[in-house]
């Protein structure tokens, strides 16, 4: 399936894109869309950030369904 | 009961006039302002970015976590956006409650949530045309611009 | 640092503009207002009377002391005198300080030791006509009007 | 000695003045103007309240001096 990944700030410049169309099987979970962003296109993203699905924060062995949005949370930095 | 992103400058007495209810006794504001220096270093601005729907978000559920924790309805909080100039707000949270320590804790607990968990950053610019992106989670901030953190 | 006893109404926009500094990241601001109700019986106005000299003494010695104790010279306040409507402000602080929490922090210590300490007087006007000396020292206050307590 | 006592708030309204002359012994002390002015004025003022001596707080030991302005000083209700 296909997932829309989001990147933001550091991560984002670290890659050279703020947001990547990854094929995953329709298995795939949230920690998944990290492994391969870092397999696939940059170890500068770090190991465990926090990571969000569809605008909410999602734990690691949550499911993807098609058409989500996954992004990888730099720290937050606001205030 | 409010939370908005924006991305012209906060007016604070806007916020202040709209939790300012006949029924409270209390009114806190804080804001948070750009700052001339981090770490030592001089800062010129502030550019903010944010992941926009979840920020807001976020912030909704912030405010209404406030809002029943503390017993106010009236929680109005303003995150700003963009490139903001020294002593600019970017952040504003009011609070009315009849009472002053729930309107005190109530506006502390907002600014404490949104450090933790809305998604927006911050790009200082320093006043040797360098720029960074701040990382909360380490405590020295003072790597070379455009490095990834 | 200011401290001052006013008699016409507060600006609180002023106030955060007066501590409002370059060196700033947090600015907060509390203020009290009259509320619409007290112990269920329904307010129309509050009038406020002080021992001017020890009051205005009392509060520039306060605004000194949340000086020192939070590390910043930023602190402001007003307090209102004479007869105030509903909604209308009594008190106003405003505080910066490089960091949010002892800009917070100095906000509470101020507001709670005028409480304390600052020799001012408030005598509610109730909706039916009369009007009682407020006692914070005694848990109820409906007593009948003018009554010595 | 001559003492101005000053009275606020309800402590006025229950004397009918907010205040008054007292003539004193050259040895009183702050508490003395309290009973003084409970023993000839009025018993509305309560027997321990705050007490102030030339607009700062005061201990009722403390002694007076001529020209000295002592205050009654009834519960605080500022803020």
């Amino acid at each position: 399936m296909n997932v829309r990944v989001l990147l933001f700030a550091s991560y984002a410049e670290a890659v050279g894109s703020d947001s990547l169309q990854l094929e995953l099987p329709s298995t795939a979970r949230v920690g998944d869309v990290l492994t391969e962003v870092r397999r696939r296109i940059s170890r500068d993203v770090p190991p465990s950030p926090m990571m969000a699905r569809n605008a909410e924060y999602a734990e690691l062995d949550e499911l993807i369904h098609e058409g989500d949005e996954v992004a990888i949370i730099p720290p937050v930095a606001g205030g | 009961m409010r939370a908005s992103l924006v991305e012209l400058p906060i007016d604070s007495a806007a916020l202040l006039r709209e939790v300012g209810v006949h029924e409270s006794g209390a009114v806190t504001l804080f804001v948070g302002t750009v700052r001339n220096s981090n770490d030592g270093r001089p800062v010129t601005g502030i550019e903010y970015t944010a992941y926009a729907a979840m920020a807001s978000s976020e912030l909704k559920k912030i405010v209404g976590e406030a809002s029943q924790q503390f017993g106010t309805d009236h929680v109005v909080v303003e995150h700003r956006l963009g490139y903001l100039a020294l002593g600019e707000a970017s952040v504003a949270i009011a609070v009315s409650h009849a009472r002053r320590a729930p309107a005190m804790d109530a506006s502390r607990f907002v600014i404490e949530e949104i450090k933790k968990r809305v998604p927006i950053w911050k790009r200082e610019h320093y006043a040797d045309g360098t720029r960074e992106w701040v990382d909360p989670t380490r405590k020295y901030t003072s790597m070379s611009a455009g490095e990834v953190r």
